[in-house]
C-alpha cells in the first residue's frame, strides 16, 4: 500500500543518506548534502503529515506504524526545525572549516549522526508499538550525544556526558513505565495478545489496570520527562545545549524536547480512558510545569552565558507547554500551537547565538555588546527572537500565552496563573535585560571583521520572524483545524470535537 | 445705564488704590511719633517716576519690557471682576475668583521673569522667595473662598459678598472669621507687607519684592508701584467684601460703610507693621501653611 | 522449580551487595558478569514454558552480552585506563552495606503493594528486580569513576530486564531486543564517552567534571 | 513618509462608525469603530504627530550620514498607527495587539541612539515597565472576556460590584502604567529623555494618553462606579500631580523635568476624571459634565502645550548639545522664536489665562467648587483634595517653568554651550509656532470648543445628551465670560503699552550693566541658578525628594575650589522598586545551588522526584 510505503521511505531515507555520508570527501560536500537531503526529507515529510491530514490516520506493515493528526503534526516540526537548522549550518561551520576544526573526519561523523538522529525522531514519532517509540528515543539520545562534541574539547565532553547519564537514566525509567503498562495489557482477562500498540491499548483503556497505569505513568513521565527538560530533571539540559554547535542546539530544543513530550502525550491519551485517577496527569502536568517556570526564571535571572540562557529559556517554554496541557481542550490547542512557535523561535535563537559567539570568540554576554552596529542581521534577529520568546505581542507566542492564560481562567487555576505571570514577568525583565546589553550599546574592537551573512541566512532569519509574525495575527483555518484534531487525540476523545478559542 | 454702573466700581478702585498705601504709611508714622509723608505721597512717586527716562540692562532681552505692563494689565483686569460695597463687578460669573488668583499669577510669572531676566544673583534670590511663598498663599487663598462659597453656596464673588449678611454672620461666625485670618495673612504675604517682607528695607539679601525690581526705572518702575498698590486695594476688597455684612438695600451706605473698612483695614495693616517685627524668611512658609490649615478647618467645620 | 527462582534471586541480590562492598574496579566488572549469567537462565524460569525455542534462544542472547561482551568491553576500557579502583566514593562501603537492606526492605513494600502479573514463579522477582535498579542508582550517584557508573547504569538495565522478563516473558521479543540493543550501545557509546574523558582529562573521576554549573 | 501622516487626518471627523472584519487571530475579531470618545483622542494623536513629524524631518537630519533614518521613520508611523489602533479597536484582543504594537515601536524610537548607555538603561526600564502593564491588561482583559464570552467591547453583560471593583484594578494598575500615574511612573522620567525630542514629543503627548483612554473607555465598560472609585482617582491624580511637579522642581536637565511635568498634569487629567466620576455617582449632571469636560479638555491641551515644549526643548539640546539646565541662559537673544513659543508653553502649562491650560484646570476646579457646594462631607473631602491639589500644584508648576525658562532662556550665558546656541530651521520654527498658536487659540475659543464635547460626555456618563448639551452650553456661557476678562486683560496690556510709549518718546533710554550693588564687574557665573532657584521649594518639601547634597564648603582665610551639586532620585524608584528587585532576585538566587555540576546530584534528583511520586501515588 502507497501510503505505508511512504512511511517506510521517511524512515529509511534519513538512514541511507547517513550512510551515505561516509563516502563523500570535502566537509562542504557533506554539509551541502546535508542541507540538500533534509531539505527533501522534510519536504516528503510535510507530503506525509499532509495526507494524514487527509486521511485522517495513516498505519502499515500490520500495526506497527501508525500515525494520525498529533504525530503529523510533530512531524511537520520536526521537518521544519530540521530543514532550518541543516540550512543554517550550511554556513555556521565555515569558520570551523577555515579554522582547520572541522575537519573531513568530523564533518563525516556530523553528517551521518545527523541523518541517524533524523532517522530515530522519525521512529518516534511514525511507531504505533510504544516500546519501538522507547526504542527510537534511547537511540535519540545515544545518536545525539556524539552531536554535542564535535569539537572535542573538555567542557564539551563533560557536557555529552552529563547528558548521557542522565537521559539514560530517565529514559531507563521510561522502559519501566512501559513495561508497567504492558504489565497492565497483560493482567486483562483473557490475557492480550501482541505487543503493546498504543491504538490497540486505547480500544481496550477502559478495562486496563488502573493501579499499574498510573504506577506506569508515573515512570513514563519521570523518564520522558528528564528528556522534555522538565525540572527537576532538566540538569542535563543547559549543558548540552551550550556546548553543542548551535546547529544540534537548535534540533535539541526545537525538536527532541518536543518529541519527549510527544510520548508523554501518547500515554495521556490512554491514562485519560483509565477509570480511576483521572487528575492525574493534569497535576503532573501542572507541577512540573509550574515548577520549571520557576526553576528557569531562577537561572535566567542570574545568566551570563547566551547559549546556556536560551537554554532555560527552553526550560521556562517546555513548562508552559506542561502547564498548558493540564488545562483542558483549550489548554491542550495551547499548548501544541506554542510547540510550534516555540520550535521556530528557538531554533532562530540558537541561529543568532551561535554566529554571534563566533563573531565575538566566546558567548558571555558581559563581554557581548553592541551586536546591532556589528552584525545586524544576527543582532536584529537576537532581538527579534528574544522579544518573542519573552512573550511580545504581536509575535506568534504572545498568542498561544494568550490562550493558556485564557485556559487557566476558564478552568480558574489561578495559582497556576500567577505562577506563570510572575514567572515570566521576571524572565521578562532578566531576558530583557541580557538581550538589550548584548544588542545595543558600542561594540567593541575585534581584530576580525565579520563577514557579510549570506542570502540563506538572511532568508532564514526574515522567514521565521515573518513567521512568528503571521501566526501572530492570523491563525489559518487549516492549522485550527490540525491542531484540534490533535487535541482530541490527547484528551482522549473519540468524537471529534473542534476547539473553539474565539 | 448699568455698563456704566459696572464701570464706576473699576475706575475707583483703579483711582483710589494708590491711597492706601499712604494711609498705611501714615499710620507707621502716627505710631513712630512722626508727621511723616504726605497723604497723597505715593500718586507723587509714581507721576515722578511716569516722568523719567529709563535705563535698561544689557543682558536683559523684550520679556524685561513687558514684564511691567502684564503685570499691570493683569491686576487692572482683576479689579474688574471684584465687586465693592453696592457697586457690583464689571464681570462676573461663576468661579470668577479662581480667575482672579490666576490673573495675579500671571502677573507673577512676569515679574519673575524679569527679575531673571536681568542675570543678577540678588534679584534670582527675591524672584525664589517669591514663587515659594505664592506657591504656598496660593491654596490658602482659593480654599478659604471655597468655605465662603460653600456657606454662602454661590460660587461668584458678586453673590457671595451679597449673600453674606449679617445674619449670616450670626451663624458662620467662626469660620468667617477664620476665612477672614487666612485672608488677611494671604494679603500680607501677597503685598509683601510685614511680617512677610520688610517694603522699605535696604539690604538685598533681605528683601524680597522690593528686590526683584531693582533694575527696573522710569515708567516702568512707576507701573510696577501702582501694580502693587491696585493688587493691595483688590484683596482688600475681598477681605472687606466677605467681613463686613452691611447689607441695606441702600447703596449709599454699603459703599461707604466698605470704604471705611479699607481704610480700617490700611490703619489695621499699618498698626501691624509698625507692632510687628518681621518674620525670619525660614518661618515664612509655615505662617502661610498655618493660613492654609486655617481655611481647610474653616472649609470642613462647616456642616451640612 | 520456584526453588530454583528464588535461588537465582538471592544469587542476584548477593550480587548486587558484592557491587556496593567492593572497591576494585575489576572485581565489580567480574560481578556484573556473574549477574548478567545469573539473567540469562531467567528465560528457564518461566511458568508454563511454551516457547521454549524462543527463550532458550534469548537466554543464550543475554548470557553472552550481559555475560560476556559487555564485561570483555569494559575491562578492555578499564585496561586502557591507568585507575584500577574507585577511590574514596561519596559514600563509603561499610555505609553502602549497611543502606542496602533497608533498601531491599523498601522494595520488598513497594513489591508487595502493586499486583504483578508475574510469570516468574517466585514471590522475590518483583522486589529483586526493584532492589537491583535501586543499586545500580546507588552506584551511579553514589561512585566517582565514570566506569563505575556505567557499571551502575548496567546493573539497573539488569534491574529492569529483571522486571520485564518476569511481567511480559510470553510476549514477541520486542522488549528483550530493545534492551539488548539499548544497553549495547549504551556501554558501547559510554565506552567510547569515557575514553574520550580519559584523553581529554587524564582522569576519569566524574566529580572533576564540574566546570559547567549555574 | 512625512506627508502621510496628516493624510489620516480624515479619520478624525466620522463619529460613530463600526467595522467588524472577521478575522482567524485565535479569541479575536478585527472589530473597530470609531465613536466621540476614540475621536477625541484620535485628534489630538493625528494633529501632534503630523507637527512633530514636520519637526522631526529636521531635526534628525543631523544623523543623515551616520544611519539610515528609514528605520526611525518607520518606527514612527507604526507607533501613530498603534496608536489609533488602540483607540478604534473594540476587541480585547485586538487592543491588546494595538496596544503592544504602540509600545514596541516606541521602544525602537526610544532605542534610536542605542549607543550610548543611559539609552540602553531607559529603553530597558521602559520596556520592563511597558510589559508590567501589559500583564494586568491581559489579565484585565481576560477576565472580561470570561465573563462576556466574548472579547468584543459591546457584549460585556452587567457584572457583579466584586468583579467589577477588581477590574477596575486591573484595569487602574494596567493603564495606570503607561499613563504614568505616581507609583508607576518610574518609566518616564527615563524614556522622554533617551528618545529624539519629537518622539518624546508625540509620547508625552499623546502616546501616554491612551492610558487615560483605556481608562475612560475601561469606565464605560464597568458601569455605574461606586463611591471608592472616584475617592481612588482623585487621590492617584492629587499624589501624581503634586509630587510629579515636586520632583520636576528638583531636576537639571530639561526634558527630565518635563517628563516629570507628564506626571503631574496626567494628575490633573485624573482629578477631573475623579471628579467627573463623583458626578456621575452623586448623579449630579452638572459635576459630571464639569469633570469629564475638563478632563478631556486638558488631555487634549496637555498634548499641544507638552508637545511645544518639548520641542521647544530639543531645539535647544540640538543647537546647544548639552539639556542641562545650568549650563545655558540667556538664548532668547540667539533664538527668538523658540524662546517665544517656549514661553508660551510655559504659560499655558502654569495654567496661566487666557491660554488653554487655565481653561481647561478652570473647569476642573469648578466641578470641584460644585462639589463642595452641593455635596456631603465625603464629596467636601474630595473637593478640599481637588482644589487643594490644582491650586498647589499652579503655585509649584508656576515657580518650575519660571525656572525652566527663565534660567534657560534669560540672563547671561552660563557656558560655552549656551554661547553656540543658534535658531532652528523652519521646520522646526514652523511646528513650534502652529503649536504655540494653537494654545492661543484653544484658550480664547473655548467656549466653542468646549460645546463640542456634549456627545463624547453622554458617551461617558451615559447621561441623556440634551442634559448634556444645556450644562454644556451654561459651562460655555461662563467661558465667554473668561474670553472678555482675557479681552480686557489684552486690552489693558495694549494701553499701557501705548502709555508706555507715549512716556519714553523723546526721553532717553540707556543701556548699562545690571545693577549689582556696588560689586565692581558682574560675571555670569554670578547669576542665580536653577538649583538654587528651586532650594527653598525642595528643602520645603524635602521629606518626599530625599535631595542628596554632596557639599565641599569654602575653607580658609581664602577660600579655593567649592562645590555643592544635588542629585534627586527617584523617590518610588529608590525606595520601593530597587529593594523589591533585589529581594526577588536574592530570593530566586537562593535555587542556584541546584545546578552546582555534581552528576551525581543530577542523577539523584530523578531518582527521589520518582521515589516521591511513587510514594505520593502508592499512600
Amino acid at each position: 500500500m502507497s501510503f505505508g510505503t511512504l512511511l517506510w521511505i521517511v524512515l529509511l531515507l534519513p538512514l541511507a543518506s547517513s550512510g551515505i555520508c561516509q563516502l563523500i570527501r570535502s566537509p562542504k560536500k557533506i554539509l551541502s548534502f546535508v542541507c540538500i537531503g533534509v531539505v527533501c526529507i522534510g519536504i516528503l515529510e510535510v507530503v506525509t503529515a499532509g495526507l494524514v491530514f487527509s486521511r485522517n490516520t495513516i498505519s502499515s506493515c500490520g500495526e506497527w506504524f501508525y500515525m494520525d493528526a498529533l504525530s503529523a503534526y510533530h512531524l511537520i516540526v520536526m521537518a521544519l526545525v530540521f530543514c532550518m537548522s541543516s540550512v543554517y549550518g550550511k554556513h555556521y561551520f565555515d569558520k570551523e572549516i577555515r579554522d582547520g576544526i572541522f575537519t573531513i573526519k568530523i564533518a563525516k561523523r556530523y553528517g551521518s549522526l545527523w541523518f541517524a538522529s533524523l532517522a530515530t525522531m522519525t521512529l518516534v514519532l511514525v511507531s504505533n508499538n510504544l516500546g519501538i517509540m522507547w526504542v527510537g528515543m534511547e537511540t535519540t539520545t545515544l545518536v545525539t550525544a556524539f552531536l554535542i562534541c564535535i569539537r572535542k574539547d573538555k567542557a564539551s565532553i563533560e557536557g555529552m556526558w552529563k547528558y548521557l547519564i542522565v537521559c539514560s537514566v530517565g529514559i531507563a525509567f521510561a522502559f519501566m513505565g512501559t513495561l508497567f503498562v504492558a504489565a497492565s495489557a497483560y493482567k486483562l482477562q483473557g490475557g492480550f495478545s501482541g505487543g503493546i500498540f498504543w491504538t490497540q491499548l486505547r480500544t481496550v483503556a477502559g478495562s486496563l489496570d488502573p493501579e499499574l497505569m498510573k504506577i506506569g505513568f508515573l515512570f513514563v513521565f519521570v523518564g520522558y520527562g528528564t528528556k522534555a527538560g522538565l525540572s527537576p530533571m532538566h540538569t542535563w539540559l543547559p549543558d548540552a545545549h551550550s556546548q553543542a554547535p548551535s546547529p544540534v542546539s537548535a534540533i535539541f530544543s526545537g525538536f527532541m524536547l518536543n518529541a519527549a513530550l510527544y510520548c508523554i502525550m501518547r500515554y495521556t491519551s490512554l491514562i485519560r480512558l483509565v477509570p480511576g485517577d483521572i487528575n492525574l496527569s493534569r497535576d503532573l502536568f501542572l507541577v512540573f510545569g509550574a515548577l520549571s517556570i520557576v526553576v528557569a526564571a531562577a537561572f535566567i535571572l542570574s545568566q551570563h552565558d547566551l547559549k546556556r540562557l536560551l537554554a532555560y529559556h527552553s526550560v521556562e517554554h517546555l513548562g508552559i507547554i506542561a502547564i498548558g496541557m493540564g488545562m483542558g481542550p483549550l489548554g491542550v490547542f495551547a499548548a501544541l500551537f506554542h510547540t510550534l512557535n516555540h520550535s521556530i523561535c528557538k531554533s532562530l535563537g540558537f541561529f543568532c547565538a551561535g554566529r554571534l559567539g563566533q563573531i565575538y570568540g566566546s558567548h558571555d554576554m558581559r563581554g557581548m555588546t553592541g551586536a546591532l552596529r556589528l552584525s545586524p542581521l544576527w543582532g536584529g534577529g537576537l532581538l527579534g527572537s528574544l522579544l518573542a520568546l519573552i512573550g511580545i505581542a504581536p509575535f506568534a507566542l504572545f498568542m498561544s500565552e494568550l490562550l493558556i492564560v485564557k485556559a487557566a481562567i476558564a478552568t480558574n487555576l489561578i495559582w497556576v496563573l500567577v505562577v506563570f505571570l510572575a514567572g515570566s514577568c521576571i524572565i521578562f525583565a532578566a531576558a530583557s535585560k541580557h538581550a538589550l546589553s548584548v544588542v545595543y550599546g558600542t561594540p567593541p574592537v575585534l581584530d576580525s571583521k565579520p563577514h557579510r551573512p549570506s542570502i540563506t541566512d538572511t532568508s532564514i532569519v526574515v522567514l521565521s520572524l515573518g513567521v512568528l509574525l503571521v501566526l501572530g495575527l492570523w491563525m489559518p483555518n487549516s492549522l485550527h483545524e490540525i491542531l484540534s484534531r490533535a487535541v482530541n487525540i490527547t484528551e482522549g476523545m473519540d468524537v471529534v470535537t473542534t476547539v473553539c478559542v474565539k | 445705564m448699568t455698563i456704566v454702573l459696572r464701570l464706576i466700581n473699576p475706575i475707583f478702585g483703579l483711582v483710589a488704590a494708590p491711597l492706601l498705601l499712604g494711609i498705611i504709611n501714615k499710620t507707621k508714622a502716627g505710631f513712630a511719633g512722626r508727621t511723616g509723608q504726605p497723604l497723597l505721597q505715593p500718586y507723587y512717586d509714581i507721576w515722578k517716576l511716569l516722568h523719567k527716562g529709563a535705563v535698561y540692562s544689557r543682558s536683559t532681552s523684550w520679556v524685561f519690557v513687558a514684564g511691567p505692563l502684564i503685570g499691570l494689565g493683569a491686576t487692572v483686569t482683576a479689579a474688574a471682576l471684584i465687586p465693592f460695597g453696592a457697586l457690583p463687578a464689571l464681570v462676573m460669573f461663576q468661579g470668577d475668583f479662581i480667575l482672579l488668583v490666576y490673573l495675579f499669577g500671571l502677573s507673577r510669572f512676569f515679574t519673575v521673569l524679569c527679575a531673571l531676566d536681568t542675570g543678577s544673583s540678588f534679584e534670582g534670590m527675591g524672584a525664589s522667595r517669591e514663587v515659594t511663598f505664592s506657591a504656598l498663599s496660593e491654596p490658602a487663598m482659593l480654599i478659604g473662598l471655597a468655605a465662603v462659597a460653600r456657606h454662602t453656596s454661590y460660587i461668584s464673588l458678586s453673590q457671595m459678598f451679597l449673600s453674606t449678611t449679617s445674619d449670616s454672620w450670626l451663624e458662620w461666625g467662626p469660620v468667617s472669621v477664620l476665612v477672614g485670618f487666612a485672608l488677611l495673612i494671604v494679603l500680607l504675604a501677597e503685598n509683601c507687607r510685614i511680617p512677610v517682607d520688610d517694603p522699605n528695607t535696604h539690604l538685598e539679601l533681605t528683601m524680597i519684592h522690593e528686590v526683584m525690581v531693582l533694575d527696573h526705572g522710569g515708567p516702568d518702575f512707576g507701573f510696577i508701584l501702582y501694580t502693587a498698590a491696585l493688587k493691595m486695594w483688590l484683596l482688600g476688597q475681598i477681605l472687606v467684601g466677605i467681613a463686613v455684612p452691611v447689607r441695606s438695600g441702600n447703596p449709599w451706605i454699603d459703599t461707604s460703610a466698605s470704604l471705611i473698612c479699607m481704610v480700617l483695614l490700611a490703619i489695621v495693616v499699618g498698626a501691624i507693621e509698625s507692632s510687628m517685627a518681621r518674620l525670619k524668611l525660614l518661618h515664612v512658609p509655615q505662617l502661610l501653611v498655618g493660613a492654609t490649615t486655617l481655611s481647610i478647618l474653616a472649609l470642613v467645620l462647616l456642616p451640612r | 522449580m520456584n526453588t530454583t527462582a528464588d535461588i537465582v534471586m538471592i544469587f542476584l541480590v548477593l550480587t548486587n551487595l558484592m557491587l556496593l562492598g567492593s572497591s576494585r574496579l575489576g572485581a565489580c566488572i567480574r560481578t556484573v558478569a556473574v549477574q548478567g549469567i545469573l539473567l540469562g537462565l531467567l528465560p528457564l524460569l518461566v511458568k508454563n514454558g511454551s516457547f521454549l525455542v524462543h527463550l532458550i534462544f534469548l537466554s543464550a542472547a543475554i548470557i553472552c552480552l550481559k555475560g560476556i561482551v559487555f564485561p570483555g568491553l569494559l575491562m578492555r576500557t578499564l585496561r586502557d585506563m591507568d585507575a584500577q579502583h574507585d577511590v574514596e566514593p561519596f559514600v563509603g562501603y561499610g555505609m553502602s552495606l549497611i543502606l542496602a537492606p533497608l533498601a531491599l526492605v523498601a522494595c520488598m513494600w513497594f513489591g508487595s503493594q502493586l499486583m504483578l502479573p508475574v510469570e516468574i514463579a517466585s514471590s522475590l522477582v518483583v522486589p529483586v528486580a526493584f532492589f537491583t535498579i535501586t543499586s545500580g542508582l546507588f552506584l551511579i550517584v553514589s561512585r566517582k569513576k565514570a566506569l563505575t557508573q556505567v557499571l551502575g547504569y548496567l546493573v539497573m538495565e539488569n534491574g529492569i530486564y529483571v522486571f520485564g522478563a518476569s511481567i511480559a516473558a510470553r510476549q514477541p521479543l520486542l522488549v528483550e531486543l530493545g534492551i539488548l540493543l539499548d544497553v549495547f550501545v549504551a556501554v558501547f557509546v559510554m565506552g567510547i564517552a569515557i575514553f574520550h574523558i580519559n584523553r581529554e582529562f587524564e582522569h576519569t573521576d566524574v566529580d572533576r567534571l564540574n566546570k559547567l554549573k549555574g | 513618509m512625512v506627508a502621510v501622516i496628516p493624510a489620516f487626518r480624515i479619520l478624525s471627523s466620522g463619529l460613530t462608525e463600526s467595522s467588524r472584519l472577521r478575522w482567524n487571530l485565535p479569541l479575536g475579531s478585527l472589530f473597530v469603530q470609531i465613536d466621540p470618545i476614540s475621536a477625541v483622542f484620535l485628534i489630538p494623536i493625528l494633529g501632534l504627530s503630523a507637527v512633530a513629524a514636520i519637526y522631526g524631518a529636521e531635526y534628525l537630519s543631523v544623523h543623515r550620514e551616520k544611519r539610515n533614518l528609514g528605520v526611525p521613520w518607520f518606527f514612527y508611523n507604526l507607533l501613530v498607527i498603534g496608536m489609533m489602533l488602540v483607540v478604534v479597536a473594540r476587541n480585547g484582543v485586538l487592543f491588546l495587539v494595538a496596544w503592544e504594537i504602540m509600545s514596541l515601536a516606541s521602544f525602537f524610537l526610544v532605542t534610536f541612539e542605542y549607543e550610548r548607555q543611559t539609552v540602553c538603561q531607559a529603553s530597558y526600564i521602559y520596556l520592563f515597565a511597558m510589559h508590567i502593564g501589559t500583564a494586568f491588561l491581559i489579565a484585565f482583559f481576560i477576565l472580561l472576556g470570561c465573563r462576556a464570552g466574548s472579547l468584543d467591547f459591546d457584549k460585556v453583560p452587567p457584572m457583579s460590584s466584586s468583579l467589577a471593583g477588581v477590574l477596575f484594578l486591573l484595569a487602574v494598575v494596567g493603564f495606570g502604567t503607561k499613563a504614568g500615574f505616581m507609583p508607576l511612573h518610574v518609566w518616564l522620567p527615563y524614556a522622554h529623555p533617551a528618545a529624539p525630542s519629537h518622539v518624546s514629543a508625540v509620547m508625552s503627548g499623546v502616546m501616554i494618553k491612551t492610558g487615560i483612554y483605556g481608562l475612560v473607555r475601561a469606565l464605560t465598560i464597568l458601569g455605574a462606579p461606586p463611591a471608592w472609585w472616584c475617592w481612588l482617582l482623585i487621590t492617584i491624580g492629587a499624589v501624581s500631580g503634586i509630587l510629579g511637579v515636586l520632583f520636576a522642581l528638583a531636576q537639571h536637565d530639561l526634558k527630565r523635568l518635563l517628563a516629570y511635568h507628564s506626571v503631574e498634569n496626567i494628575g490633573i487629567i485624573t482629578m477631573g476624571l475623579g471628579v467627573g466620576l463623583l458626578g456621575v455617582n452623586m448623579n449630579s449632571p452638572t459635576l459630571a459634565v464639569l469633570g469629564f469636560a475638563g478632563g478631556l479638555f486638558h488631555v487634549v491641551n496637555h498634548a499641544v502645550f507638552k508637545g511645544l515644549l518639548f520641542l521647544g526643548a530639543g531645539t535647544v539640546l540640538r543647537s546647544t548639545g548639552t539639556g542641562h539646565i545650568d549650563l545655558l541662559g540667556g538664548i532668547i537673544k540667539r533664538m527668538p522664536w523658540t524662546g517665544f513659543t517656549f514661553l508660551i508653553g510655559s504659560m499655558a502649562i502654569s495654567g496661566l489665562p487666557p491660554l488653554n491650560g487655565f481653561v481647561s484646570e478652570f473647569l476642573i476646579y469648578l466641578g470641584a467648587f460644585k462639589a463642595g457646594l452641593t455635596g456631603g462631607p465625603e464629596a467636601v473631602i474630595s473637593a478640599l483634595i481637588v482644589i487643594g491639589g490644582i491650586a498647589l500644584i499652579g503655585g509649584l508648576a508656576l515657580a518650575c517653568f519660571t525656572k525652566a525658562f527663565g534660567v534657560v532662556f534669560l540672563g547671561v550665558p552660563r557656558s560655552s554651550h549656551a554661547e553656540q546656541a543658534q535658531e532652528g530651521g523652519w521646520g522646526m520654527k514652523s511646528s513650534l509656532v502652529i503649536l504655540a498658536a494653537l494654545c492661543i487659540l484653544l484658550g480664547v475659543l473655548s467656549p466653542l470648543v468646549v460645546k463640542s464635547a456634549a456627545n463624547v460626555v453622554s458617551e461617558i456618563t451615559s447621561l441623556p445628551l440634551e442634559e448634556v448639551r444645556t450644562e454644556l452650553s451654561t459651562v460655555s456661557t461662563v467661558l465667554t465670560h473668561v474670553v472678555v476678562a482675557s479681552l480686557i486683560l489684552l486690552g489693558a496690556i495694549v494701553f499701557s503699552i501705548i502709555v508706555r510709549k507715549r512716556l519714553l518718546s523723546g526721553r532717553c533710554v540707556r543701556q548699562a550693566v545690571t545693577w549689582d550693588c556696588g560689586y565692581a564687574e558682574p560675571s555670569s557665573r554670578m547669576q542665580y541658578t536653577a538649583t538654587s532657584f528651586a532650594q527653598p521649594l525642595t528643602d520645603l518639601f524635602g521629606l518626599f525628594l530625599r535631595t542628596r547634597k554632596s557639599i565641599s564648603p569654602p575653607k580658609g582665610i581664602f577660600p579655593g575650589e567649592s562645590t555643592l551639586d544635588t542629585e534627586t532620585a527617584d523617590i518610588c524608584e529608590k525606595y520601593v522598586y530597587q529593594p523589591a528587585f533585589k529581594r526577588i532576585s536574592s530570593a530566586l538566587s537562593r535555587l542556584r545551588w541546584l545546578q552546582h555540576g555534581r552528576l551525581q546530584v543530577y542523577v539523584l534528583y530523578i531518582a527521589l522526584t520518582l521515589w516521591i511520586l511513587l510514594i505520593w501515588k502508592l499512600m
